[in-house]
């Protein structure tokens, strides 16, 4: 029984549901890598590719955890395959395309533990998402994220150049312009329902 | 003549249209100016290295004999603009608000002020090189307001090549008729100029560019075209800067002067027409340049018109005779678009002086008002003649983000022609920050450590 | 900034003709909120009192012709102050609001009370200039109790009812709505005007509005079952009143034509999206806020090829 | 010697011995983890339990026990009740005197927020839905989660009808919202005013779900009432 | 090991060396150095799950919890644990805890952990007793690494409850559950939606500038920017 389709698994993760603005996963990067739009974007493009592959390790690992009966290694199990998962493939990148490794290195260490990747293998196991379901949950996270990033980058660095009361500057402010951007991703509501 | 009617006068896109209060003085034939009691000579009134004195304190010295020489090519003499004796060399007062090098004339009163001949320059006969050298000894440079050295302009670099001359005589500046005035009355001088700079370029043709407000000198200029010569006149839209180089370069050729080129770099040559009557005028018996023709004009003069100035007469001296008001508060040289506000009367004219412009009190009123925060309204966009984003520009500029300004945004395209703050509904004063920003860059840079 | 007050005035007229007493009540909740706020925050930080550039006047009539009429004057107030204080004053004032400031304060007062503001009263009712509507009076922050005739939008009759409302009862504001979206024809005038006078980009609402228009005329064509028709989608809800007024605001729109074009679709486009597809019936306030937020990367990515730049002048 | 170079030999270590730490380490979190887990395990178990036969019991009314059935395409089989990763399971209601109450079925779909998680009970003899709950929402407070509060909206659970047309394979009327006040037809849910997408979400996922499992359920209906 | 250096600069800059039986560890974390209010760390649960004092009491309890333990092991085997693996090990640390943690509330109430969804599980990635384990335990002896995974702890649970308070308050009307006003109360619903949160956050993050605003009113103003957060 199925009523949620592929469409609609994509518009939730990455509009209706941003996991930023509505489910607050990755706040930290919103918050301190959203300072410069270049920045921003790598960091957003470096999110979506370790979603990708932290998604496809998380599916591989709760199969198999199913099949050796041992709920209880889930946690433990998904930090630590999805750290090494990802040391692997940045010692990859690093190998076989140093320019890509370049744009998007620095910023793989940091993003493995962080909550929106955990967040989302956890999220897809608890909404029993099969494989494709997963990745596309998995895409659509990762583009939400970048997009609320990226956004949020662009208004940010308009607001170096405004007069903020000193009262509001610094983290105040990034989470003031945060609240407008999730009432405006409110308006997303509903979509493909 | 009816298909011309029909035709769309060519110009450029964006700029802006403001009013022109020319009326006053463009019937008003060029008369000529007394000697003033004392005379201010500068020896830096042209872009490059200043000039060097040739004559000694005490000295007498005949209207156009050399007062100091070029000091190398990016350079041009000085004479002496009336007969007179020298009182002191030493430092004057100028428009930057900063003391300068420069020469305190007093002339003989009552002189008959006969011009000291040279050696004459034939069109026929000089050689390109002889007609530039010729020019620079004249002493001459833009008259259009830069007032760079025309000969340096003239010496077509290795490996370009001119096709076109144009002449400026657009004068989009507002109040300002100097030059409409010199195509009235002076077109045998500025055909012969013109003879001079097609043979000094190498141009295959010269085109002179005017403003469509300004028919009856299209016309006057039409009737004396000689049939040996490839001159032709083009009529463009009334729309400022016009008369900017590029923009002119625009709208007559189509062409874009590359950022951070020159108008060779298109192959074109632009001199003003005062520049060009100058040089018609002077090559032909060997003299140096000693007065030009400045328009003098504004809600705070009562005898507006176009003067022939002797280079070097002081401000004062010339509000005192054109009878200023009393009120007046805010004197513009050069027009109020380009020119710059004179902080006191003691300053000179120049050679690259083409106006002065008299405001009284609620003129000026109007211009000091409040200055709002940018509101990102984009008229400024809509008129900048460079597609330059001066909103963007002055917001840098507020934050002193210098750096970015040049880098991203082109700041150093910018030519300054004040389309930006004329259309700014906040009233900030964006082309006053765009100059002090260039400034900063500019010191920031000779100040840095040469690699 | 005078002139869009102006151009403000008939319809906010109109508005209280349409509604009442109720609907002066509310404007002038509105502007009291957000004019003190104003006054008051800047009098703190000791900088001068910006009330007479006008701005925050626009602001608090745009708030309140954005808000249904009978809504609590404590919502009002407590959405002037959050307009003025999280839209405006927090990034600097007047040409440093990254968003529009009305919006802003609407879109708080939706989330906070979604209840109140998706309820909306029948217009004309006969003892308008009589009678207050409990719910305008109801004390500070409890909730409204309804007395008065309710009234549903062209826009949720079309979308939880599929009932199309005719055209000249939307141009001629007969229908219910917010206070001041009603008469589409009196808002069209009015964005006129300000475009005579040179206040306005007319490339937003031209590109939000022909955006519009055509994908619902070509949907519709496609499906009139389920589409409803260009007009009807142009006339409903606050697509004039936020094409006109609100998506024009320029400190948070683009600043170069193309952009402000670009700008216009993608507003114009969410607001289709969230209309037909969404969840909620209306979406302009939405949508303009989005564009608000993507206008800093259309003014970073659209700019104007500089004079004597690109391939064919790059000095060679 | 330099400091530093003493500071290293100080700190490297061999793989052995960060091998060692690392197992030692492991082991005694799996201790950790595998005692707590089987302590809580009896307990959490239950709780799941109870929570879910609280709901069934409010989906089917008169049910007191229940059983677990697990549909594999053809045929349904009785499942473990204590497994809650099967999928497709449905759980029969019996009464006190072992008889079929109604199936009570689980249900998903997309609300106004986020999906909506739902379990209704469905009584096969009549072939009408007898009872609604909301096992899990993120729609808005105040307004759309009132599907789960509102009394109203509960009454149009008592008797829903999704009766099978003549094919047997699909419902005879599909289950619709209607506005708040203009419900007729007894296979119509009457709305909850200001929530409207709420309720059409109920009752679409309602359809949904019942179309496919009411055509099942009453095809196979001997296989659930066995024993 | 050094005895603690003494002065209040010195607290301020060293991390405090040796067992001494001091509540200094304690109170830093309540209000110094509060992790959410102070150092802007574990914003996702602060965020999340603030929407109700309960779920702001039973994540800070959680947190807590862990950190405290976690705070414990590592100090307990700061001398056994290799340099090179040391992220590692407290990572596996930690999870352990988290899985406890997840496990006992799922026995003590299922509601309260269904309301904090996948947030329990997060608390691995909380950057807070990651840190300390790091930057504290690693180099301090048990008892004053528990004092601080406490005084941590419970400064990160007050600040979730500041949060939770103020939208619960106004969000349902309600406190820990309970009905604070009558009937005709009206919710403000934003309060315990996403942007609500975010709002919230920033109202008392805004207060606490005013106040060192306040403080430092008589130093000039580049330094008054450098104080805010
Ligand atoms: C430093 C400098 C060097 C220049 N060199 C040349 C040159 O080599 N050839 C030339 O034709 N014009 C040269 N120009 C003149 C410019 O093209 C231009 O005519 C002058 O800046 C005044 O133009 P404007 O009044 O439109 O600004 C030079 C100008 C400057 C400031
Ligand atoms: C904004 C702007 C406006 C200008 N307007 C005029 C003008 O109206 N007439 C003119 O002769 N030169 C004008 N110039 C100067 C020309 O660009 C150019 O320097 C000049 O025509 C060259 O001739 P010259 O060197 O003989 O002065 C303007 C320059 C700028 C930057
Ligand atoms: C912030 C906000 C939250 C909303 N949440 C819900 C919701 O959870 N469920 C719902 O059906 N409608 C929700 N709505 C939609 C409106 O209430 C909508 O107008 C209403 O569902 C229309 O129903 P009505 O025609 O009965 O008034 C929400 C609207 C807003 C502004
Ligand atoms: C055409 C036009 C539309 C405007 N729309 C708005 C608006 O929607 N909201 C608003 O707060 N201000 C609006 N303003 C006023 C002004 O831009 C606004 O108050 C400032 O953005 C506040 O800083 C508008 C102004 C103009 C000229
Ligand atoms: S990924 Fe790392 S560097 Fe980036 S924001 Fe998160 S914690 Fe900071
Ligand atoms: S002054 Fe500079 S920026 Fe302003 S319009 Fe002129 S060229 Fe453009
Ligand atoms: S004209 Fe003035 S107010 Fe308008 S965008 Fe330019 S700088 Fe800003
Ligand atoms: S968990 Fe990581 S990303 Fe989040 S607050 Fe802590 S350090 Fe920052
Ligand atoms: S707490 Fe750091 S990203 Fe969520």
């Amino acid at each position: 029984m199925k009523t949620e389709s592929l469409w609609f698994i994509f518009l939730n993760a990455s509009l209706i549901n941003n996991f930023v603005l509505a489910y607050f996963l990755g706040i930290c990067p919103f918050l301190g890598v959203s300072g410069k739009l270049s920045t921003a974007f790598r960091m957003g493009m470096a999110v979506i590719f370790v979603m990708l592959i932290s998604s496809m390790a998380a599916y591989g690992i709760h199969a198999f955890l199913i099949w050796v009966d041992a709920p209880f290694l889930q946690l433990i199990s998904y930090i630590v395959v999805i750290a090494s998962t990802v040391q692997l493939v940045e010692m990859f990148i690093k190998r076989f395309s140093p320019s890509l490794f370049k744009a998007l290195g620095i910023f793989l260490p940091l993003i493995t533990t962080n909550c929106a990747i955990l967040g989302l293998a956890l999220f897809q196991t608890n909404k029993g998402y099969n494989f494709i379901e997963s990745f596309v949950f998995a895409l659509g996270a990762g583009i939400g994220f970048t997009l609320a990033l990226v956004l949020m980058a662009g208004l940010r660095e308009k607001l170096d150049f405004a007069e903020v009361p000193v009262i509001a500057k610094g983290v105040a402010l990034t989470l003031l312009v945060g609240g407008i951007l999730s009432l405006t991703f409110m308006g997303f509501a509903g979509l493909g329902g | 003549m009816l298909f011309d009617l029909l035709k769309k006068n060519p110009t450029f896109k964006h700029g802006i249209h403001p009013p022109q209060f020319k009326e006053d003085t463009r019937d008003k034939p060029i008369r000529h100016f007394p000697f003033a009691p004392v005379m201010i000579v500068p020896l830096a009134q042209h872009i490059g290295k200043p000039s060097v004195p040739v004559v000694s304190e005490g000295q007498e010295v005949t209207r156009g004999q050399l007062l100091a020489r070029a000091d190398g090519f990016v350079s041009v003499p000085m004479h002496a603009p009336a007969s007179g004796v020298i009182k002191k060399i030493g430092r004057v007062p100028s428009i930057s608000g900063k003391m300068v090098p420069g020469i305190f004339l007093e002339p003989f009163p009552g002189s008959s002020q006969e011009v000291l001949e040279g050696k004459p320059v034939k069109v026929e006969s000089a050689t390109p090189e002889e007609i530039i050298a010729a020019i620079q000894n004249a002493g001459i440079v833009g008259l259009g307001g830069a007032a760079f050295p025309t000969h340096v302009k003239l010496k077509i670099p290795e490996g370009k090549h001119a096709d076109t001359l144009i002449i400026n005589g657009a004068e989009c500046e507002p109040y300002l008729t100097t030059d409409h005035r010199v195509m009235l009355e002076q077109a045998p001088d500025i055909i012969m100029g013109v003879r001079y700079l097609l043979k000094a370029t190498g141009a295959a043709r010269a085109v002179i560019g005017i403003e469509s407000n300004k028919p009856d000198a299209a016309e006057n200029l039409r009737k004396h075209l000689p049939p040996d010569l490839p001159l032709s006149v083009q009529v463009a839209e009334v729309k400022y800067p016009q008369g900017a180089e590029k923009m002119l370069i625009t709208a007559i050729l189509g062409r874009e002067v590359p950022s951070g080129g020159l108008p060779i770099d298109v192959h074109a040559v632009v001199v003003n027409v005062a520049t060009t009557a100058e040089i018609g005028r002077l090559l032909p018996h060997g003299r140096g340049i000693q007065e030009r023709v400045i328009t003098i004009t504004g809600p705070g003069i009562r005898k507006k018109g176009n003067y022939w100035i002797p280079i070097g007469t002081p401000l004062r001296y010339i509000l005192e005779q054109a009878g200023a008001e009393e009120d007046i508060n805010r004197v513009f040289m050069g027009g109020p678009m380009m020119g710059t506000a004179v902080s006191s009367l003691d300053i000179p004219v120049t050679k690259g002086t083409s106006g002065i412009v008299a405001f009284r009190d609620e003129e000026a009123r109007k211009k000091d008002q409040k200055i709002y925060p940018c509101i990102h309204c984009g008229a400024c966009v809509d008129a900048c003649p460079l597609f330059l984003n001066p909103s963007r520009l002055g917001i840098l500029a507020k934050f002193k983000e210098y750096h970015t300004m040049a880098s991203d945004y082109n700041l150093m395209d910018c030519f300054e022609c004040g389309s930006c703050t004329y259309v700014c509904p906040s009233h900030i004063p964006l082309v006053q920050y765009f100059r002090m920003s260039k400034l900063v860059l500019r010191n920031e840079k000779a100040k840095a450590p040469h690699v | 900034m005078r002139n869009v007050v102006y151009a403000l005035l008939p319809i906010a007229a109109y508005a209280v003709y349409t509604f009442g007493l109720s609907a002066l009540l509310l404007l002038i909740t509105a502007l009291i909120a957000c004019l003190l706020t104003e006054h008051l925050l800047n009098h703190w930080i000791g900088k001068e009192s910006p009330l007479g550039d006008w701005s925050i006047t626009i602001t608090a009539l745009l708030y309140g012709l954005t808000l249904p009429p009978h809504l609590p004057l404590w919502m009002v107030f407590v959405g002037g102050v959050i307009a003025v204080a999280l839209g405006k004053f927090i990034f600097g004032g007047l040409g440093y609001n990254v968003f529009n400031p009305a919006l802003v304060g609407r879109a708080f007062i939706q989330a906070a009370f979604p209840v109140a503001i998706t309820t909306w009263m029948a217009p004309f009712l006969p003892d308008r200039f009589s009678h207050i509507p409990s719910s305008t009076l109801t004390l500070p922050f409890l909730k409204p109790v309804y007395d008065i005739t309710s009234g549903a939008t062209p826009l949720s009759l079309m979308k939880f009812e599929h009932r199309a409302t005719d055209t000249y009862s939307l141009l001629m504001g007969m229908t219910s709505g917010s206070t001041g979206e009603t008469s589409a024809l009196l808002i069209a005038l009015g964005g006129l005007y300000l475009i005579s006078r040179k206040m306005m980009n007319w490339r937003i609402p031209l590109a939000l509005l022909g955006t519009v228009y055509l994908i619902s005329t070509v949907l519709h064509w496609s499906n009139p079952d389920i589409y409803p028709t260009g007009l009807f989608m142009l006339f409903s809800g606050g697509l004039m009143l936020g094409a006109v007024f609100m998506a024009t605001d320029m400190v948070a729109s683009p600043i170069t034509p193309l952009g402000a074009t670009v700008y216009g679709i993608i507003i114009g486009i969410m607001i289709y999206v969230i209309r037909v597809w969404g969840g909620l019936p209306e979406g302009v306030m939405y949508a303009i806020l989005f564009g608000n937020a993507v206008s800093p990367h259309i003014d970073n990515l659209i700019r104007p090829r500089v004079y004597g730049t690109g391939k064919q002048w790059s000095k060679s | 010697m330099t400091e530093e170079t003493m500071e290293k030999a100080k700190t490297e270590v061999g793989s052995f011995k960060m091998f060692q730490a690392m197992v030692g380490i492991g082991i005694l979190c799996a201790l950790a983890i595998v005692v707590t887990y089987q302590t809580t395990l009896p307990v959490i178990t239950k709780n799941k339990a109870e929570a879910l036969e609280k709901a069934i019991y409010k989906v089917l009314p008169g049910a007191q026990t229940r059983k677990n059935f697990q549909w594999d395409g053809q045929k349904f089989s009785e499942a473990d009740p204590s497994d809650h990763s099967l999928k497709d399971v449905i759980y029969a209601g019996l009464d006190g005197d072992g008889l079929l109450v109604g199936i009570a079925i689980e249900a998903r779909g997309q609300g106004f927020q986020d999906a909506i998680q739902v379990l209704y009970g469905f009584d096969p003899e009549k072939e009408i839905i007898i009872g609604f709950y909301v096992l899990d929402s993120r729609e808005t407070p105040g307004l759309g989660d009132k599907i789960s509060s509102d009394p109203g909206f509960q009454e149009n659970f008592k008797a829903l009808a999704a009766r099978l047309d003549n094919s047997g394979k699909k419902l005879e009327h599909a289950i619709q919202t209607v506005k708040h006040g203009t419900k007729s037809k007894p296979w119509e849910i009457d709305a909850i005013t200001g929530a409207t997408i709420s309720s059409k979400a109920v009752g679409a996922i309602l359809n949904h779900s019942a179309q496919f499992w009411a055509p099942i359920i009453k095809a196979h209906i001997d296989e659930l009432r066995t024993k | 090991m050094e005895s603690k250096p003494k002065g209040k600069l010195a607290a301020y800059f060293h991390f405090p060396q040796g067992d001494g039986l001091s509540t200094d560890e304690f109170i830093k974390g309540l209000w110094r150095e509060n992790p959410v209010l102070v150092q802007v760390l574990g914003m996702c649960p602060t965020l999340a799950v603030t929407n109700s004092a309960t779920n702001a009491m039973a994540m800070g309890l959680a947190t807590l919890f862990v950190l405290v333990m976690s705070n414990i092991l590592v100090s307990s085997l700061r001398n056994v644990i290799p340099k090179q693996v040391r992220i590692a090990t407290y990572i596996l640390i930690i999870a352990t805890f988290v899985t406890v943690a997840d496990y006992v509330i799922q026995a003590i109430s299922l509601d309260v952990h269904k309301a904090l969804g996948a947030f329990i599980p997060l608390i691995v990635v909380n950057c807070i007793i990651l840190g300390r384990a790091e930057a504290f335990a690693s180099k301090n002896g048990v008892w004053a690494s528990f004092m601080d995974g406490l005084g941590m702890g419970v400064g990160f649970t007050f600040a979730l409850l500041l949060l939770g308070f103020i939208r619960e308050i106004l969000g349902s009307g309600s406190l820990f559950g309970v009905s604070l006003f009558a009937d005709s109360f009206q919710d403000w619903v934003i309060m315990i939606l996403p942007s609500g949160g975010f709002f919230a956050l920033a109202a008392w993050l805004l207060l606490f500038n005013g106040l060192k605003l306040r403080k430092k009113e008589t130093q000039p103003e580049q330094s008054r920017e450098e104080v805010l957060i």
